[in-house]
């Protein structure tokens, strides 16, 4: 970590950046929170750990606003995330510096907080530096031992992997985390009956509060104004007042990333009410790989996305209901 | 319905065949081998049906000379089918007799050798489709 | 005092949700919410913190007021009926409670909220104490005694004993009706009980990394300097304009009033706002808060500078860390609260 | 809101026999922003339009609702009707209770509540429109006909004619089609040859025509009156400024074995060859899959044997990019193949032909230099026997379910050939009904019977049995008489279907015309606009767009030509006002919908926007609405719905969808 | 369900149809007199590639019971690739429909050329068929919108 507060440090001193983009410690172990920092001593709050899960790049839109360039710390998933943007002109190239930083697997507090651990005073083990395969957390009720893994947010344990897909220069090495298929869960939703579908989707949605929390943090939801906050389908809304609204935001959201969404995972992250809301974009991502050839978004920046592009040999929409 | 229309309709659920389609083209009785042992023609089976004389159908001549070849079936451009109406017609008469379905595991017992080898043919041909 | 065994719990729901509705900490798909109980519905009494506040049994996420009815070229207006049932709630803690009363002082002040009056007029609160306080709780600060919540019922779960006391009339009503399943506890073991669980949920409490967070300084009379500070400038960055730190908040009560066409007519309903959001105050004109600063500011001047300003001191905050908890961008209001200390201490 | 009239037409009895228009009237006056409503007879006549400008002007109207017909019959005559009244005419909108509705039900109180809901959803529709202005783009006065047969020819002819340049793409070597193929034509057995080539050689030598043999269309883009095409002229191998059509390397040529495309087959050709002998123009091509000097890089003679130098072996394939305002499709027809059809024996004998290789073996310049004989064995035919309806009028998927019109005719015309040159063959023809309307048809197949002895049977051949003596064996019933007929031929002719030339499907891709199942190009209107193709400025001629004879190909081309000189004649065109467009302040500048837009309308400019309050310069997307079409592909694409389209805009299909949902 | 609430179930039944083909199409049913079920309504888009995920869904939050999208055959798009951005659209579209536990019989593309009167009404048959086989849409019904 020094090494990467070494180098922004340098890069605000050479003039090269007029910010940096990261994370700054929290005041709880694990909530450092996205941050700019304008000045060399501000660096000292600087932190990259586990817990830096947040994907800056959405914040590269507004950064590419201000004037000089900003150094921007992306980890590989990132990057995707990225290159989506500069593909649909919402970030400058220009105005980014980026420094790939390696990555081990990011952690989720709600899992850890599910195995029933709570008053956290404290965790050892999550930083990049650490070789340690397990996390030590001190809690006002006793010391637990949590291995890494376990800890993990599901998209690490789905990794698309090592590589930066965009950076000016990286620091650190990144590790396997991918011990999964990223297919399994839609795979076993798939092969559901209709009703129990149907079941398994109203149960989750229900819990939706229409927060916005997977939208707003989503670099693929980029819109300046959503149609679910403007008139221009009778569309906004506030509040899911009926179980339709919950789908149609969800199914809307998916199908407007549909071949833009990098599967960053993130909207899964943030939702509070633990929804697997990456399951609709994966779905459409099976899909896309299926029926129209394997297609990951911001891998690139030439490759016409799939709901832009098609072949003349297309599959029909009948195929859908062949396949169930 | 009357029991001519009733029959009529038989005769088109057994057969699966429209004979409005029919053209009257002929080509039906072209190329019908059984053409001058039949005393109702293949084309005018058709008109048998859509007159709704199934009577007279199942009283010709034609009805068990008819070799089930098919080729009727397999040339006419109308996919009226000429042959699947008279065969629909003997099936009336045999359903009429009793005789229905066969399970097929009855089928072995009643091959015997006297049993000429065209029907075998024949049955299979009608029911390759 | 009374007390009933854990394992008795399921016979007392469903008498009391016989002739009434009761709402209680449910999990659904792994999240625990306040919800109506149902036979089948997954209780759960373990998790402290729902992940939504209970405000919503009082103040729901979305609620109808009338219903215009369209025939031909005339219009009829059907108004919603106010609540008339009673209902209880079961397993509240003491923050919610805290942020109920921070509602009634919103909804119950002139211009009294009908339909919020008939929800509370009607309902009976049995208050849970905190059994394990969490490290995101600052309650305390706000003068919340989470040993022993303020409520129609206070109850303690020690062990697999749950002690009930009635604290109200409400309480001693619903205590009556529930007779046969409560046994009486009287005896000098159970207050023991209650007050060594009462002891030990204080200790924790002091404990907390939070708790001894200083609110010095957020009060009306700052008003201008709070609001101008530079601060929320930096520290409103990494904010998303989502609206969780709203929808989770036991107090935050701000609602948008909306029509929608059902095809035969209209529905018109409010829900739930959040000031994060852009078309949050949104006028004919235009908007008066027009960047996400703005926004982030006006929340938090809320919470710890107008309302205190217009309530008696009484802070719009009650401490219970849902938004520390759950906001994606790791803000909440005590990072807020220690950015200005710090600032301010180094001015200092 | 809207102060709307609806206007409920009867169309005599045709809606208002299945719907109570009076019922849909009073439905009407109940809906919002309904101030007036009545229903006449015919809507569309003078006095319906009357109707509807005095209740314009006597009520204030600012939309208006037409249940009626289909939009696609007047949607432009109430438009009009309304401009008349002074009303913008994008402020009327149909409801089609005719086609959609009175048409297809029977039941009155079902097809009436339908109609009401259809009303509903205009109305509500109408209720959203806004007042479009439409408009303009320019002409190139500049025509392009596909196609080089007599329809192709003649189109071209009465273009020029009128005075604009025009440009002809044929595919094979030379221009002149089917007809060039034909011996005589009926009902007049004219000389098929003395009759075209004179058109042939006229549009060669007119000065605004131009030529592109051995040439293909490879792309078109644009739209009515301003066209791009890219055409594919392939590597003659021939220079033609230098070739003067001697001959003599066709006579040269070693390589003399390719089955001639001219002669079907029936004979051979060498790789340098033209067609035939009045080919135009009369420069040869070298047959690159046939010419051993390409095959082996060894040979050369044509180039030594030719005088003018004119052999070019190392010619490429050029693409030329002209731009037209019209392009009229004659890309006409072929026979289908009768593989499908061995009961008749075609692969099996030689003798079994089809009607266009008798037509090769009845010509002078064919095969057999115009002698009939048997391509077996070269004897005199004493019987001969024509089927007809080989592969027309199919019910089944072997064949074509049309009737292919010209057979009846031309076998007739045959049958008399035959019985007149040699009047001791004998002719026989099945026929399931001959169908002879026209002028001078019947007449002309009733000489055949009465004057030429012509044996017509009412029957249809089931089988033709090749017989091991080189005989045919046909069997064949004869439904009037009641009798199944075995009769022995010498030869027997094929009236096989015809059918669209198979590369028209890719042409109407690149055109997008609308094209059928049968790969006929479909008409605008299959009554009043026979001639055009639903998609503007593309024009019909001839068999492509139906089986069609040589007069009624002659008029049908000069009525496309007609259309098109209509269009060149226009200095600019009014556009579609149906264009997209978009909003501002919500665009993301994402460039999404230019990536799907396929006119390449969107494009994107940094402009500075003032939302609501904040200034700053974005990417935004801008519709050029010259270019535009109006198809939507671009709104839906779009996430953020900056992207809406006139006159279709989304909160107009809501309002559609609620009312139809209601 | 019984036989006569069968009988009773009218099914809303939405039909969108690009105007160069589909529209022309059941233009062309109609004036061959080829009928279909009433319950269809069909409204004029452009294109197939016109229609937005956001209009079916609508329909169906309204009410409908089935949505059907008709436009050119691929290839024969009046604007050239319209319809093969639909297809795409449409497929995914139903599939996540299908992924959620919406019976997949609700939604159907299908090409129809303005030469395919028959195809319209046979393809209409068979829809208002299929949706009353299915019944009463509920899965994805606004229920506030539910006539009372």
């Amino acid at each position: 970590m020094q090494e990467i507060v070494n180098r922004a440090k340098e890069l605000l001193a050479d003039g090269t950046v007029k910010r940096v983009l990261g994370w700054k410690a929290g005041d709880l172990p694990y909530n450092p929170e996205p941050a700019y920092f304008e000045k060399e001593e501000d660096l000292e709050e600087f932190v990259y750990n586990g817990f830096c899960g947040a994907n800056l790049s959405k914040y590269m839109i507004e950064a590419s606003k201000m004037e000089g360039k900003t150094l921007v710390f992306l980890k590989p998933c990132d990057t995707y995330s990225f290159q989506q943007l500069m593909k649909e002109h919402r970030v400058d190239r220009e105005k980014a510096y980026i420094i790939g930083v390696g990555c081990k697997g990011k952690l989720d507090i709600e899992r850890i907080r599910r195995m029933g651990i709570k008053g956290i005073k404290s965790i050892a083990g999550a930083n990049l530096e650490d070789e340690a395969e397990t996390l030590t957390i001190v809690t006002l009720y006793g010391e637990k031992e949590v291995p890494y893994k376990d800890a993990m947010l599901e998209r690490c344990h789905v990794c698309k992997g090592k590589d930066h897909m965009i950076f000016d220069e990286i620091i650190g090495e990144s590790k396997e985390t991918k011990d999964g298929d990223r297919f399994a869960e839609v795979e076993r939703i798939e092969a559901m009956s209709p009703e129990e579908k149907f079941a398994f989707f109203q149960k989750e949605l229900s819990k939706c509060i229409r927060c916005n929390a997977c939208r707003n943090v989503c670099p693929a939801c980029s819109c300046r104004k959503c149609v679910f906050d403007s008139n221009k389908f009778d569309s906004a809304q506030k509040a899911n007042v009926d179980s339709f609204e919950e789908k149609m935001f969800h199914i809307i959201r998916a199908f407007h990333v549909a071949g833009r969404c990098t599967d960053c995972g993130e909207c899964s992250r943030v939702c509070p009410q633990g929804i697997p809301l990456h399951l609709f974009n994966r779905k459409f991502i099976k899909d896309i790989d299926e029926l129209y050839g394997e297609y990951q978004a911001g891998a690139d920046l030439e490759e016409r996305g799939p709901l832009t592009s098609y072949q003349l040999d297309d599959a029909e929409p009948g195929i859908v209901a062949e396949r169930s | 319905m009357t029991d001519k229309k009733k029959q009529a309709e038989l005769i088109r659920e057994i057969s699966g065949v429209n004979p409005l389609k029919c053209m009257k083209c002929g080509k039906c009785s072209a190329t019908c081998p059984s053409y001058n042992e039949m005393d109702i023609k293949p084309h005018q089976f058709v008109s048998y049906v859509i007159n709704e004389d199934i009577e007279s159908l199942v009283k010709s001549r034609s009805l068990w000379k008819c070799l089930s070849c098919f080729a009727c079936v397999q040339r006419c451009p109308r996919d009226v089918k000429p042959g699947k109406l008279i065969d629909a017609a003997r099936q009336i008469v045999e359903r009429q007799r009793g005789g229905d379905y066969l399970s097929p595991d009855e089928i072995p017992e009643l091959l015997d050798p006297e049993i000429p080898q065209q029907l075998l043919v024949s049955a299979f041909r009608r029911y390759r489709r | 005092m009374y007390k009933i065994k854990r394992e008795d719990l399921p016979a007392l729901f469903q008498k009391i949700a016989a002739d009434q509705e009761l709402y209680l900490p449910v999990s659904t798909a792994g999240q625990t919410n306040f919800g109506v109980w149902r036979e089948e519905a997954e209780v759960d009494l373990d998790t402290l913190k729902t992940v939504k506040s209970p405000k919503d049994v009082f103040f729901p996420q979305s609620e109808t007021l009338y219903t215009c009815y369209r025939e031909g070229k005339k219009l009829s207006v059907e108004p919603e009926t106010l609540k008339e049932q009673d209902f209880v709630v079961f397993g509240m803690k003491a923050c919610d409670i805290k942020g109920v009363e921070v509602l009634d002082r919103v909804f119950l002040s002139d211009p009294i909220d009908t339909f919020y009056a008939a929800r509370r007029d009607h309902g009976t609160i049995v208050a849970l104490a905190c059994h394990e306080p969490e490290e995101t709780c600052f309650c305390k600060v706000f003068g919340v005694d989470a040993a022993h919540p303020a409520a129609d019922v206070a109850a303690w779960m020690v062990e697999d004993t749950l002690y009930w006391k009635p604290e109200t009339e409400k309480g001693q009503k619903l205590t009556e009706k529930l007779a046969d399943f409560l046994e009486k506890a009287e005896d000098a073991g159970s207050e023991t009980a209650v007050a060594e669980e009462e002891e030990k949920i204080r200790s924790i409490m002091e404990e907390l990394p939070y708790s001894h967070l200083s609110l010095e300084g957020w009060n009306g009379d700052v008003l201008m300097e709070k609001f101008e500070s530079p601060l929320w400038e930096e520290l409103y960055k990494p904010c998303l304009a989502c609206g969780t730190c709203t929808f989770v908040c036991p107090t935050c009560q701000c609602y948008d009033i909306k029509d929608y066409d059902t095809g035969q007519g209209v529905q018109r309903y409010r829900c739930w706002d959040s000031c994060m959001y852009s078309d949050f105050t949104m006028m004919a004109h235009g908007n008066n808060r027009t960047s996400q600063k703005e926004r982030f500011r006006q929340r938090f001047m809320h919470k710890l500078v107008y309302f205190p300003a217009n309530n008696d001191g009484m802070y719009s905050c009650v401490g219970c860390g849902r938004c520390v908890e759950k906001c994606p961008a790791s803000l909440n209001i005590v990072k807020v609260v220690k950015a200005f200390q710090e600032k301010e201490g180094a001015k200092a | 809101m809207l102060r709307i009239g609806v206007f409920v037409c009867h169309c005599g009895s045709n809606i208002a026999a299945t719907v109570d228009v009076k019922k849909v009237v009073e439905m009407a006056l109940h809906e919002p922003g309904v101030v007036h409503a009545e229903d006449y007879q015919y809507m569309c006549s003078e006095a319906g339009q009357e109707k509807i400008r005095a209740a314009i002007q006597e009520k204030h109207l600012s939309g208006i609702v037409v249940c009626s017909c289909s939009p696609r019959m007047h949607e432009n005559t109430f438009r009009n009707a309304a401009e008349r009244a002074g009303l913008n005419p994008y402020m009327v909108e149909i409801a089609n209770i005719r086609e959609h509705c009175s048409w297809i039900h029977k039941d009155m109180e079902e097809a009436t509540e339908k109609a009401v809901i259809l009303m509903r959803a205009a109305v509500a529709k109408v209720n959203l429109n806004t007042p479009l202005q439409p408009g303009e783009s320019r002409v190139t006065k500049r025509a392009l006909v596909i196609g080089g047969g007599i329809a192709g020819i003649q189109t071209a002819l009465d273009i020029a004619d009128a005075g604009y340049p025009v440009d002809i793409v044929e595919k094979t070597p030379s221009i002149g089609g089917r007809m060039s193929q034909l011996d005589k034509t009926f009902p007049t057995l004219d000389c098929s040859a003395c009759i075209l080539t004179p058109k042939m050689v006229e549009a060669n030598a007119h000065p605004n025509i131009n030529i592109y043999t051995y040439s293909e269309v490879e792309k078109v883009s644009g739209f009515v009156g301003d066209f791009t095409v890219d055409i594919r002229k392939k590597a003659r191998s021939v220079d033609m400024s230098k070739c003067t059509g001697c001959g003599v390397c066709q006579e040269k040529c070693p390589s003399k074995k390719t089955p001639s495309e001219f002669n079907r087959g029936l004979n051979n050709r060498s790789a340098i060859y033209t067609p035939f002998a009045q080919a135009i123009p009369n420069v040869p091509v070298i047959d690159r899959e046939a010419c051993i000097k390409f095959k082996t890089g060894k040979c050369g003679i044509c180039s030594k044997v030719c005088q003018a130098g004119a052999i070019d072996y190392e010619q490429k394939d050029e693409i030329i990019t002209e731009k037209y305002g019209a392009i009229v499709v004659a890309t006409g027809f072929d026979m289908i193949k009768l593989d499908d059809y061995d009961e008749y024996a075609y692969s099996q004998s030689k003798d079994v032909i089809t009607s266009l290789e008798l037509e090769r073996i009845m010509n002078a310049a064919g095969p057999t230099g115009g002698h009939l004989e048997r391509l077996s064995d070269g004897k005199a035919p004493k019987e001969i026997v024509f089927i007809q309806c080989v592969g027309s009028r199919c019910a089944d998927n072997r064949g074509k379910s049309y009737c292919s019109k010209i057979c009846c005719m031309y076998t007739a015309k045959h049958a008399m050939l035959i019985r007149d040159k040699y009047p001791d063959v004998n002719v026989t023809v099945f026929y399931i009904d001959v169908r002879t309307p026209g002028k001078n048809f019947d007449e002309f197949y009733r000489r055949a019977v009465e004057e030429y002895g012509v044996n017509y049977i009412k029957g249809q051949v089931g089988k033709v049995i090749p017989q091991p003596d080189g005989k045919l064996l046909v069997q064949g019933a004869d439904l009037l008489d009641n009798k199944q007929i075995l009769k022995e031929a010498d030869m027997v002719v094929l009236a096989a279907a015809i059918e669209p030339n198979p590369d028209v499907r890719k042409i109407a891709t690149m055109l997008t015309a609308s094209i059928d199942t049968n790969n006929f190009l479909t008409e605008a209107h299959a009554k009043l606009r026979p001639v055009e193709s639903p998609t503007a400025g593309v024009f019909l001629s001839g068999v492509c767009q139906g089986p069609k004879d040589i007069p009624e190909t002659v008029s049908q081309a000069g009525a496309a030509a007609v259309k098109a000189i209509g269009l060149l004649a226009k200095d600019k065109l009014l556009t579609n006002p149906c264009t997209a467009h978009s909003d501002e302040l919500l665009c993301n500048g994402c460039s999404q919908c230019a990536n799907v837009c396929p006119y390449g309308a969107i494009t994107y400019e940094e402009k500075e926007v003032n939302d609501h309050g904040i200034r700053e310069v974005r990417r935004i997307a801008v519709v050029n609405e010259a270019l535009c079409q109006g198809c939507g592909a671009c709104t839906v694409t779009c996430p953020s719905g900056a992207m809406d389209l006139k006159g279709f805009s989304n909160r107009q299909i809501l309002a559609e969808v609620d009312a139809i949902c209601r | 369900m019984s036989i006569e609430a069968r009988e009773e179930f009218k099914p809303k039944i939405v039909a969108f149809c690009c105007n160069w083909c589909s529209y022309a199409g059941a233009d062309l049913a109609g004036s061959s007199r080829l009928s279909y079920s009433a319950d269809v309504k069909i409204i004029r888009v452009p294109c197939s590639c016109r229609v937005n995920p956001m209009f079916i869904l609508r329909a169906f939050e309204r009410g409908a019971d089935g949505v059907i999208i008709c436009g050119c055959h691929p290839g024969d798009c009046h604007y050239t690739s319209g319809n093969y951005y639909a297809r795409r659209r449409m497929t995914l579209l139903f599939s996540m429909l299908d992924f959620i536990g919406v019976e997949n019989g609700r939604t159907r593309v299908e090409w129809v050329s303005a030469a395919e009167g028959v195809k319209f009404s046979q393809t209409m048959h068979e829809f208002v068929d299929k949706i009353t086989s299915l019944g009463k849409n509920v899965r994805l019904e606004d229920l506030r919108c539910r006539k009372s």
